[in-house]
């Protein structure tokens, strides 16, 4: 049988290895899986790039695995937002390195990655700073930069609802970089606030399909990023 | 002297055909949404997955899974949809969006945009969408204060920022004046209230068509 | 107003020009929209591109399409079903054109075509004559061809439920290709059995954004291609 | 002697490991789904757009909308889902099913695969989606019967045919054997009833491994 409901957060997380690279859905506070982040915080797995299209603000979710040293390297296109702390100052003290991605790029990036795609052409950062040093090609009379597809080793993505076989669906702007993220990882795990029965999300609705994911965990009721942010808490507090 | 920051909005807002596809960057294009004239329709899209997006709703209405590209709060429309991100950028790097509206550091002579780092020192390099917008979208309007806080010109012969884009920009609305950007060169298309020409090319770099 | 409903399915293909490049959407008569291909077929328009998986049955829908000499040349993946006579004859009388291409490469280079991605690296077809004389390319010490997006003058696809934006779903596996093709056509044309109101079709479940759709016309009882093929119709009759 | 196309297929749905994502193709391959072993979940993916193909329906519930890649009607299991083509060879290209089973006209002994044309003048060629398979699923299984209906080896040195795929096949049930390939050659598995080894090595070109 099939089953990929796991017990806890804790277990979901469990084989994160130092090293690893780990895709963390979410724009901003939306679909940012905290429970699984804090997880992994407790987990202690150092030396991390991390695939997020931000940094996390206050000291909390991704930020406070930021700001625990945990992470090596940021892949990101937008890594400054509104109370993101963390981040700016170890940058400018030179102690964690940034691969900035324009935001379409990274979102090609991740679904060539699971798409297995290894590489394609985009005109996006043609003739800016950021296509330095890549290959570009012209196609049509037009210029355009090749880019590499991103594979992990997990992701970490929050949805909707959930059912054993993994079939997600999400809810209003959260779903973001959630399904491709889904598809790019060798181990997809995923917090889910509802569980149902196979057959309850009807089949014509299901965002990603339970062949992308690997563990399912139930967390009914994920803290609010931006209350924690504003009650100025910490993890670990 | 010059126009308001919602006057701009306005002023790029009535610029809109009908039955556009449109997205809005973060700051004064924010603020275009509210000024569509009657009787227009226009779909907003916004990068991080939704297309239809409506209002800002009042506080009871807020769901932090609804936000914009700005992570502002936002409404979705009758007849919006959610998406996931690749699919966003299929609409705009595959050319399916009509007018990108966008902040600005620098503007060039022949359109280069420059939006998304002042290069300095110490400056945390942040580009999100818009070197997708625009390279995708086939309208690239910018709305920006003609000249910067610090009385820098940003209509410039040569930018001195890292671009965004070369030759992408086709519009400027700034506090000053209504610019359009062709290979004819800088033609200004209505000057704000109380503006001369010849104050609009002092506070400009390029040569501008009158 | 936005409102991209027409009258009828005459006036929906009323500017296919000859020579045009046409996708067809369908895996067999599954998601075929054979009233808008009948009205191309009235129309009359020759000399085309038509981009579909397969070639059509009996003599009528796309088959006929062909029979009636308006297909230039095909470009598919399957060419032969169970029940297509016509484009086999053709083709072997060396009448009309065939550019073969493996079904995944087909739908990721018009799902490339759509987003903007002039071209692609994938691993499928190396190593076979069809990617003979292609450009091919390591990555980490694969081999891969190099594929070209494709994009359309006009995409006909079939749906289930549309509103005037064009937001569409589909039912079943007669979703096939029909998504990714209302993405690369310059003019996308859907019939839909069903037509609603905005705001009827849940946000959460919209297949296919209106954006990439520009003309919906309503067919609430659409031929079943099957069954004409069972009855050895044939259009025009 | 040997095995029937039944048998077959019985053999390679008892080799599938529980919660295997498995795509069946047109053929003696579709008849493995009915035979996997009771206590085991096995989840069926078909190219045009559906995980968790179910049984074949009565008449009375067939859908024409709701078939196979070999355009035969099909069900869906509770837990389906449907999705578009590209979606669907992102799980193949991407590498997320576990096992292939596709029919051959020729396989080497190196692993090499032909199914898709006899490359004879007048022949309609017609791949499909049997590229993308070898290319992007972990293991490929052939069920075929070892020697083609006109007396011709299937098993050989050098497939003669168009390739689908080279050094792909991970192993063969055909009606006399069942034999894995590797880099250490074709080893034979398991022998059907009243076959012998040296039988079966004279209806194979390439040397086999007992």
């Amino acid at each position: 049988m099939i089953n990929k409901l796991v017990k806890s957060d804790a277990e979901a997380v469990s084989d994160i290895f130092d090293g690893a690279t780990v895709m963390i859905g979410g724009f901003g506070e939306a679909g940012s899986p905290i429970e699984l982040i804090h997880r992994l915080i407790d987990r202690g797995a150092k030396d991390l790039t991390v695939v997020s299209n931000n940094t996390g603000s206050g000291n909390v979710g991704l930020a406070a695995l930021i700001e625990n040293r945990q992470v090596r390297k940021m892949i990101c296109s937008f890594p400054r937002t509104a109370g993101s702390v963390v981040f700016p100052e170890l940058y400018r003290a030179g102690e964690i390195e940034l691969e900035l991605v324009p935001q379409g790029t990274l979102a090609e990036r991740i679904r060539a990655g699971g798409a297995g795609i290894p590489a394609f052409f985009t005109p996006s950062s043609v003739n800016t700073p950021l296509a330095d040093g890549k290959e570009t090609r012209d196609f049509n009379g037009q210029t355009y930069v090749m880019e590499y597809g991103i594979r992990a080793d997990f992701s970490l993505v929050k949805c909707h609802t959930a059912d054993r076989y993994g079939n997600l669906t999400y809810h209003r702007t959260a779903r973001n970089f959630g399904p491709i993220m889904c598809t790019a990882a060798e181990t997809t795990i995923v917090q889910a606030k509802h569980i149902v029965e196979p057959g309850a999300i009807d089949p014509e609705v299901v965002v990603t399909p339970g062949i992308f994911v690997n563990r399912v965990v139930h967390i009914a009721d994920p803290a609010h990023e931006s209350i924690l942010v504003a009650n100025q808490e910490r993890y670990p507090s | 002297m010059g126009w308001s920051r919602i006057e701009m909005a306005q002023k790029a807002a009535q610029d809109i055909p009908d039955g556009s596809y449109v997205n809005l960057g973060i700051g004064i294009p924010e603020l275009v949404a509210d000024h569509v004239p009657a009787g227009i329709e226009v779909i907003y899209h916004t990068e991080n997955g939704l297309l239809g997006m409506g209002p800002v709703p009042d506080e009871a209405n807020r769901d932090i899974e609804l936000i914009n590209a700005g992570k502002k709060y936002v409404t979705a429309i009758p007849g919006a949809c959610y998406f996931h991100h690749a699919d966003s950028f299929t609409m705009i790097r595959g050319g399916h969006l009509d007018i990108s509206v966008l902040g600005a550091l620098q503007v060039s002579k022949n359109g280069d945009l420059a939006n998304w780092s002042t290069g300095k020192p110490g400056a945390i390099p942040a580009v999100g969408g818009a070197m997708d917008l625009v390279a995708g979208v086939k309208n690239v309007w910018v709305i920006t204060d003609h000249v910067s806080k610090d009385g820098q010109m940003k209509l410039v012969n040569n930018c001195a920022f890292p671009l965004t884009g070369k030759g992408i920009v086709d519009r400027v609305y700034s506090n000053l004046a209504i610019i359009e950007i062709s290979d004819e060169g800088l033609k200004v298309r209505e000057l704000a209230p109380g503006v001369s020409f010849d104050y609009l090319q002092e506070q400009s770099e390029p040569k501008l068509i009158q």
